[in-house]
């Protein structure tokens, strides 16, 4: 038992997080939110330069998860999830994807609308006879998401089969974890935004941070953090060693993890009172993500019925 | 007791239903864009034009004197109908009932005709960057005019709600330089015209421009336009917030309307089977019950005599959680679908949120509830 | 709409108030628990001649419901639902039942055991037919109530129908309104002690009731009774006025009563700390009671999926 | 990473399994009554025979010198095999690594063999009637005794779990009367057989006499008897609470086998396609598992050298509300049958309702969470 990231792990993890911090602040987000594809100038192709798009083809869930609870803190307005996590391993050539010149998205039956397929040059498709590849598909929109930078789309179309239907399992959950991953790393920002904030609203003569009703409400969402992030690192590792227990591993941390950014968000915006109810004021991007993310790829409840199915039985 | 209503009550919610059911108007969006606005105000000059905008005030007014047991059931009507959230509410419900009690002849002559008609629009502005909570921290000032006959006011009001499209603002400054606290602000009614008037709307949390920052530079109001006693700005705001006004902000009405919708929500979205949700639905049916009927035996203690004074912190802190949690049952009745949802949820609960947070959070609402219903000391 | 109750009803309560804070100190509850039948020397026979026992001939569930919160309120170990409110109006001859010199109790089917039988004369029970008077009955004990004054057994018998099925539910729910009315009262019980105590005890040099952890657990317990006590009358106005919808206005109060003395009663320990976690300290009287009487005559849940079968159809 | 046992901790755990599925006693009932208690040492005694009572020890005291993950294999085996709550836990999670730290070569030498033996049986004397959560209110004295060569002890101690059944107390005493708060405390163990020591069982909140008062008078203490530096018991007894053996009181493995029994439950009590009790049954799990994984990464990052700090608040909130929220499902199952469960369940919650109260109260636990790891500020 050694429950510990490996050196590369954590430098792969701080070399993501030093691009993120420089290419992806908030206002990249909010830019996302307006532009035409909801999705950023650089960070894409960045990513791309340095290997993360394509990482998948070499790394494990274990090397990535900390990546993408990265993206999450950054609320990187891309579908790494989607093309980097769950697409890529699975197209027949993938070059072109791995570099980000191309596009993956994914649409899984039954699981809610695609994002991202507007900019899309190709989808996988998790369908009850397997994985499918689209290079031709329609898309039909949607009403706008709450997540302006998420621009959500019916697609269709028909295409090889390059998985079957335990590839197409797997590819499920490998897009669950990777979310699993978003909503711890949005937990933090969210928590690390209110700890600053409220360290300097001063109300009543004092740092609204004082006060003992601030402090219990900011207690509850780290000990969330706490709680979930264990089991998000452990369902990668169970995917990565291919756990004949994965799934129901990645639906604990898909369940947890998603009420942890649910109550991160409930209770950093209660803790910001007016200032975060400002459209113009940065949590908001975080939070809409948060509440985009946690009913993506199976809400709580979807999965806290996987995992009773696994150990119910 | 008699839980029954009296056949007038009864002919009275007939009325009310039969001209909201036809007159409600179908797919009127948010009232916090400019357009949105707009489009509002038609709605409200025709509930005044049908003598239902502010049906609790007096005929000469524009009402109709209506009891409020007679108002619960005008609101428990006008949710029913799918009404939407009223955008004249602030005049209406904060401003109004401190012009009935504080205000002089003149000013109700000249303030409420035009506020029920939806001529004036009245907006509040209490809260300032530095005095959100913590109102005694307003910083914005009035200094004595006395060759004007009035007072110059500065400073900056914010989250100031359509403030971006109201004409008129009430609000607090501090009239006495040198009082601390609470003392030495007066309640002042602002034209938005003025010189030295600058409005710049923002967005709320789902990006409608219904917040305002409000600058005031020296900006000249008469002494007309000064409500109640000067300097006694804070007694004369808070006086009627626990009145028998004080419920009027939140009638019952539109929380059964929710759940009522919840309901029906439940029925096209849910496994009937599905314990979790079914409990969720009833128990907010329920919810929304209580607060009905802690609502009727409210109105009956008023209408008997008696004085409410903190008992509206429990109120407050109940509708507004029983409106975030209705909200977060719809949408994981909706699923992933709640992401894109269009049907009013997903922006219902955006301003659900708002509920424990505006007009005195409810952390602070429940230090009031402690110490001033429970009586546990304050330090 | 006049939802208030008269002087006459006030006064009955005050009445009764007086007895009650006279004669049922948290001594005499505390002696229940070791006496032989988990009652009381005195508060029965005070209460039979006042004339309560035997109110409920003569007198609708509005005009009990207030007294029925103070028994709840000073935790009176005596079966004064069954016995008062449901039995004695369905007796064929309720005379000696109404003085108490005879006791009576209720047994439901279903509902979960039957307290008080071992002192009981006769037992009023709900079958599937009707309501059936047992003269003779047969008792066999049950494992030890965490509510030490309360005696359970299962309770086995023949005898004459006294009522049809409409009876028998107006039967219980009667039943279960009275149990609401009592969590009432058992809520403000412990409301009430835990403000005395959080105002006197201090730490770190303040009473601990200037905490604001304190002051939100308390307000929070005084939010729950605001909302529980309208439902509690508004169902005794509809089951004196045989309201079509009365068992689901007693359903959502006996729910809503249940949970808010459960709310109440861990508020009430985690405020009072280690002393009211002692034996000793009457808090504990209170707290079982509420749990006992919380999941007697249907638990929430049961409650709820009772409204929702009327208000879901 | 590697989240798999090496081999050796799979023997261990075998090992472990076997014995403990053999001797298990069965039926033993509370360990908070006086027969009871002395029911449980039987048990803890043929724990020692085996050289399980203190696996995590040196074998030289009567451990294995297991590693920190053994000691979770352990524990987790143990829970499983249904061993109950151990009588002996106060002296071996909270004293013994205290005196392993701070002990001379002859306390060790004459106390922890002994208490591995459950030979002497250790009682915490921290609480007092006016020192709760506030220790630092500790008034209970230490005067120096010059001549004797040791502190005569006087006050109250109360709380103190198990007191009336055990052979020794270890407690602070205010032994500089001048200094306050904190400060001018001084560690003592104290013989309950001494003259001067008056010990009075009473009630926990089940009735079981699993509390004392323990009042001292004038009761003399050897200089041997003091642990740690005089005047230093606050650091000496806070110094390991939050260290590696600081997470020892609570191990995974018993919430782990709580949820394991709930599910047992669940499957003989629950209709299966209730979905709100199989959600909370499922919740449950799901979060028994974060703690224990969360232990293993935090046992990780020990082994690896980090120190912890007041991360094990974090822990201590998460343990004590899931404990009462598993045990309030099993309620929730059991219906009006809870009521009079012998089961095990009721008196569980019970027991389960002390959790967010002693140690330190979770309201004090999510204080210290904001200010040392989030870094709020105190006032």
């Amino acid at each position: 038992m050694q429950f510990a990231f490996t050196d590369d792990q954590l430098a792969f993890r701080d070399a993501v997080r030093d691009l993120l911090a420089r290419e992806c602040p908030a206002s990249v987000v909010r830019d996302a939110w307006t532009n035409e594809q909801g999705r950023t100038d650089n960070v894409w192709v960045r990513l791309g330069d340095m290997g993360v798009l394509g990482a998948a083809l070499e790394l494990a869930d274990l090397d990535l998860v900390l990546v993408l609870e990265e993206c999450g803190y950054f609320a990187v307005p891309e579908p790494v999830v989607e093309h980097m996590v769950v697409a890529v391993p699975l197209l027949p050539v993938p070059s072109r994807a791995a570099t980000g010149e191309i596009t993956a998205v994914t649409a899984f039956a039954g699981q809610g609308p695609t994002a991202y397929a507007d900019s899309a040059d190709v989808v996988v498709m998790g369908t009850h006879e397997g994985v499918v590849l689209l290079e031709d598909f329609a898309i039909v929109p949607l009403p706008a998401s709450v997540d302006g930078s998420r621009r959500l789309h019916t697609v269709s179309g028909s295409g090889a089969v390059i998985g079957d239907g335990d590839a197409c399992r797997r590819a499920f959950d490998r897009g669950a974890l990777g979310t699993a991953a978003q909503l711890v790393g949005l937990t933090r920002r969210m928590l690390d935004m209110t700890v600053e904030y409220v360290k300097d609203r001063k109300q009543f003569g004092v740092p609204i941070g004082s006060f003992q009703a601030v402090k219990h409400h900011l207690a509850d969402a780290r000990i969330a953090l706490e709680f979930a992030r264990p089991l998000v690192y452990r369902a990668a590792w169970s995917m990565s060693h291919d756990d004949p227990e994965q799934s129901a591993h990645v639906s604990m941390a898909k369940a947890v993890a998603g009420d942890a950014a649910l109550l991160a968000a409930a209770k950093a915006l209660q803790c910001h009172g007016a200032i975060g109810y400002s459209f113009e004021y940065d949590l908001q991007l975080f939070m809409k993500r948060a509440w985009a993310l946690a009913a993506a790829w199976g809400d709580a409840s979807w999965h806290r019925a996987r995992v009773g199915r696994a150990i119910l039985r | 007791m008699d839980l029954t209503f009296t056949a007038e009550e009864e002919a009275f919610r007939a009325e009310c239903r039969a001209w909201l059911e036809a007159n409600v108007p179908r797919g009127l969006g948010s009232g916090d864009t400019r357009d949105g606005f707009a489009a509002h105000l038609e709605w409200e000059r025709a509930l005044f034009e049908a003598r239902f905008a502010v049906v609790s005030w007096p005929k000469e007014y524009g009402g109709r004197g209506a009891s409020p047991m007679e108002w619960l059931i005008f609101e428990e009507e006008y949710y029913r109908a799918g009404g939407p959230q009223r955008v004249t509410q602030n005049g209406i419900f904060l401003l109004a009932p401190t012009v009935f009690e504080f205000g002089t002849q003149e000013q109700r002559d000249r303030i409420l005709p035009r506020m029920a008609a939806a001529e004036e629009l009245w907006c509040q502005g209490w809260s300032e960057p530095n005095a959100g909570s913590d109102l005694a921290g307003i910083q914005s000032k009035a200094v004595r005019d006395d060759t004007g006959g009035g007072w110059r006011l500065s400073g900056q009001k914010t989250w100031t709600t359509r403030g971006a499209f109201c004409t008129h603002l009430f609000g607090l400054f501090r009239s006495d330089l040198d009082a601390e606290s609470h003392r030495g602000l007066t309640y002042f009614l602002v034209p938005l015209a003025a010189t030295g008037v600058t409005v710049r709307g923002f967005g709320r949390l789902d990006g409608d421009e219904g917040f305002a920052e409000v600058f005031l530079d020296d900006v000249f109001v008469s002494d007309a336009d000064v409500l109640g006693e000067v300097h006694q700005g804070w007694g004369v705001a808070m006086a009627t917030t626990s009145s028998e006004r004080g419920l009027t902000l939140r009638s019952p009405g539109r929380f059964t309307a929710t759940a009522t919708r919840l309901i029906e929500l439940w029925r096209t979205r849910a496994d009937p089977n599905d314990a979790r949700l079914r409990d969720a639905v009833v128990q907010a049916w329920m919810d929304a019950e209580a607060y009905r009927w802690q609502t009727f035996l409210t109105v009956t203690r008023m209408r008997d005599g008696e004085q409410l004074g903190a008992e509206s912190s429990l109120t407050k802190v109940f509708w507004s959680d029983l409106d975030v949690r209705m909200h977060e049952v719809a949408l994981e009745l909706l699923g992933a679908d709640a992401e894109h949802d269009e049907s009013g949820w997903m922006k219902g609960y955006q301003f659900a949120l708002s509920g424990p947070i505006y007009a005195g959070t409810n952390e602070i609402q429940r230090n009031v509830i402690a110490e001033r219903v429970l009586g546990l000391p304050r330090k």
